[in-house]
């Protein structure tokens, strides 16, 4: 991970970055590797603009609104009692849970592309042996079906933004134009990458990934040369805006007391 | 910042989308937790063509809108009265070819409706093979299964443009609560809402969004299925609110009588119980006492 | 409906008839017109020869045992909060209705034909119209899944047991041997037809309709003659046997205390 | 007349049954609701060769029996340790070809358990299509949809032998509560049921009957679908029994500590803590403390 000197972390410009993307009346789950991050980012969109957004526990069915709801810690564990317990009102049979549209959901991944596709799989090591990943989960089935999703990427080097990906676990925009269509794909693909070091989304026309913004601190040669795949990168490339006061005052007063996204 | 949005709403608002030709789902089954103060107000509105969908079973509530004028179209598994007898108005027009029959099995319905809930273009059952269900209904398709090699029947996704759902309890945000069985009312809800339908319930009572949230398991259907919340006591009536209420066997009879005298008679049924009453309320002075209530209450739990 | 001189009312024999025909641990659906034939013959079963036989609503999900339970009125609607509630232990999600395995169902029917292929849609008039029947409901679908089948028919004459059917709502053995296994159905096919003059199976071998016994009270003679399609008539007929005292006794007094078995 | 016959059973008993190669279900999730008391007794059995499958997501309670050598396939969407890391045991093994992947979504087990219950020969998904899924798992068939003739993946049915859950509460018929979510508990019961195979239940209590005939609407899954109880007080440590107890973190990172460790290492951890303690009282009064217990309990609703 890149120096971060800024007066928050990684995860908590994570958190504060995709809360942005999520609009008042959405549906949608957090979820992939350190799911704190994304619950962070749909909590604070509803204590923030978004107070009818709907967060449904991946892979459970829990339905929880904060709005005017008793604070609750924010816990590592996706799945834990006091994470998807906190601010429900109702949860779903274990049978509906894959029968409600998500408007969006967060993915991690071992590697990504340039199309937005992602590798959960497994890793070619440079012995010859491979690295195996935790699987799919449910990643393969949301990025079908929900209407749009964000890549979250702990690492951003040239072994997670690769060219080609050993393995496609989750179909992103396949392989350019007209793939979801030929496929016969639900929802409109990847709307954003984030990582350590900047924000990417993809190009309308040709839907390859683009730089969208530098974090503070961060450099855009710096994100290139650190990119494995093709990234359109524009001629001017502006700044990640700061979280604002009043962000990160009720991320950190009224999300993550606790300080989980700080570690 | 503003806070959350409430779904309550009146009957007449709530059914404002209704289009003429809309595929319509009705919940509950048989005599139970059928949206009957809805059921009345489309019949009110004089809604036309509808192709209505119940999974599993209708009584009253169809056969209504049937006598009503209010639909081209049936695809319910079970259509009949019970102890009463046949769904006569039912009868009547699908002999004469005003009213068009989707043949069908409950798991048939529930296929479609799986598939719609799923996002799915069709859904697959062994139901109906080696039966003249795929001969009269064109759109169970006979199909082998790629694994097996099998007969299968493949139903296409039956998508609702809206659905109407009678629960015990509700809150302002959506969050639907039964005291007896929800029968097939969640899949219903995920159907309609996943294909981009409207959810309308009806509920004997809006409750404090507090039940829900002291208590999240209460909620059979959650709030994010739903986009309206009609307040309605006794909204059933005359069906049962399952577990909540009891149907009332005497209007119900008053009913089928007046189905098997003929369509003069059923108009000037429909004008009295559907059209005259201005409100749901003046509906219920009308047609219920204190101590008819108390009875139908009563009868839940009665041990002989 | 032929005369009955006996102590015991058609519903009631029929019934208990049925009654015999369930096994202890098995699960079944009551269901059909006049749901409560079958309803009292499983808790009456439940309640003199296997106690572990369970009861699921049929299309509903109250699972339900009356050993050692509290009385309750056996009540004409299926449905009826009544009939589900008593003796309920557990209540199956609407999606896990038809996930379970059922040993046993009952149909009642328009029509019957001698392979035991049901018809429920409509029957065609002499005068060239149609009467409409109620639909499947869920019998096409038990008719092909269910291990086995008994349908209870309330009328025995030729327009309700016919050599052709009008309408094939659900599939008992087809065309006859060999078209069950072509069409990869599950279960057994129907076991048993019952009427108010008497009890029919089916034989082995061609699979087509065979008297197993006439009512007490009724005539093999008068059976055949009011029975339009094939039936196969053993050279001995004996007599159904008739409701011992404590078939009886069960009955009225544990389980159809109101006599809606004697309406 | 003899009454009913009891379904309660000892974890030996109740496992009897298990063969080698069989494929067995897990249910829970994650570090939740795992049968950790029924797991640690397959690898104290020495069961070989076994298929797992875990819907939706497993932790410890697969990788465990990986190291314990218990497994030929494993057949998981999401097998790992979430915070604690990757599943070391299983990466180890399958890197090795010592344990074989069956590469799936979440929605793909589902759908082949849906068929299962179901009694049908295939599930259809829309999972997997334009990804390597179908590559390295072909089980996972394309197809073409029969009425859209769009692409879709068709999952053979997913006939567990044994499924081994763990629930909150049950009662002597099999009759089973939880106190949080199910998870897919419901779904892995229905398919191992209807195929025929055994569903085995560990519970941290065991309620009078009474407790689900006061509120039949309790029961999460209905005894029809359930074959034995076993009582295990605590019986999902060191994971959580959801809504009643935590997981134990400690506990936790120890086992990945040896996992990490290497397989020496890890066999000294089984042989401690599967092998020695004779019992399974005997395995909480070795791991376990008065005070821990009530800090798990604690956890559950923790406001800091």
């Amino acid at each position: 991970m890149p120096a971060n000197d800024m007066p928050w972390s990684w995860p908590e410009l994570a958190a504060i970055v995709l809360s942005r993307e999520l609009a008042d009346g959405e549906v949608g789950s957090p979820g992939g590797s350190r799911s704190e991050i994304p619950l962070a980012a749909a909590r604070l969109a509803q204590l923030t603009r978004a107070p009818n957004l709907a967060i449904i526990t991946s892979a459970a069915g829990f339905v929880a609104n904060m709005v005017d709801k008793p604070w609750s810690p924010l816990v590592s564990s996706t799945m834990d009692w006091r994470n998807v317990y906190a601010g429900t009102e109702a949860v779903l049979p274990s049978s509906g849970v894959f029968h409600t549209r998500r408007d969006w959901f967060f993915a991690g991944a071992l590697q990504v592309d340039g199309h937005g596709n992602i590798n959960l799989t497994r890793v070619r090591l440079k012995d010859g042996g491979e690295m195996r990943g935790p699987g799919a989960a449910g990643l393969a089935y949301s990025a079908t079906m929900a209407q749009r999703y964000f890549i979250y990427m702990h690492e951003h080097s040239r072994r997670s933004f690769v060219q080609r990906l050993d393995y496609r676990t989750a179909i992103g925009f396949g392989d350019g134009p007209g793939s979801r269509e030929a496929l016969g794909l639900r929802g409109g693909g990847p709307a954003l990458v984030i990582s350590p070091r900047g924000v990417m989304d993809f190009d309308e026309r040709t839907l390859r990934l683009r730089l969208r913004s530098v974090h503070p601190g961060q450099s855009v040669e710096a994100l290139v040369a650190n990119t494995g795949c093709e990234l359109i990168v524009p001629s001017v490339v502006p700044s990640t805006p700061a979280p604002s006061e009043q962000e990160l005052d009720v991320l950190r007063r009224q999300v993550d007391r606790g300080g989980v996204l700080r570690r | 910042m503003t806070g959350r949005t409430s779904k309550k709403a009146d009957a007449h608002a709530a059914l404002a989308d209704l289009r003429d030709g809309a595929v319509v789902a009705i919940g509950g089954s048989l005599f139970h937790n059928k949206p009957m103060r809805l059921v009345r107000e489309v019949a009110r509105r004089g809604a036309r063509d509808l192709i209505v969908v119940a999974v599993t079973q209708a009584s009253i509530d169809v056969d209504l809108l049937v006598a009503a004028g209010c639909v081209a179209e049936v695809r319910v598994p079970y259509l009949g009265l019970e102890h009463h007898g046949l769904a006569l108005n039912f009868r009547r027009r699908a002999a004469d070819g005003r009213v068009k029959v989707w043949d069908c099995d409950e798991t048939q319905v529930i296929a479609g409706m799986e598939a719609a809930a799923k996002n799915l273009p069709s859904g697959w059952t062994k139901t109906g093979v080696g039966t003249d269900l795929p001969n009269s209904n064109p759109d169970l398709k006979p199909v082998a299964d790629p694994i097996t090699g099998e007969p299968m029947i493949a139903v296409p996704a039956i998508r609702p443009d809206m659905a109407l759902l009678h629960a015990t309890r509700g809150d302002q945000w959506g969050n639907l609560a039964y005291a007896g069985y929800p029968f097939s009312d969640v899949l219903i809800a995920e159907a309609t809402r996943r294909g981009g339908g409207k959810v309308i319930a009806s509920v004997d009572e809006v409750v404090p969004a507090s039940t829900f949230t002291a208590d999240p398991f209460l909620a059979d259907i959650a709030h994010i299925l739903v986009d309206a919340v009609v307040e309605a006591p006794w909204g059933a009536h005359p069906c049962s609110s399952h577990g909540n209420y009891q149907y009332d066997d005497a209007y119900l009879a008053h009913y089928q009588q007046s189905a098997r005298d003929g369509e003069d008679a059923m108009r000037r049924w429909l004008a009295e119980h559907v059209h005259a009453p201005e409100s749901h309320e003046a509906y219920l002075d009308r047609f219920l006492t204190p101590s008819r209530l108390a009875a139908l209450r009563r009868d839940i739990y009665a041990r002989q």
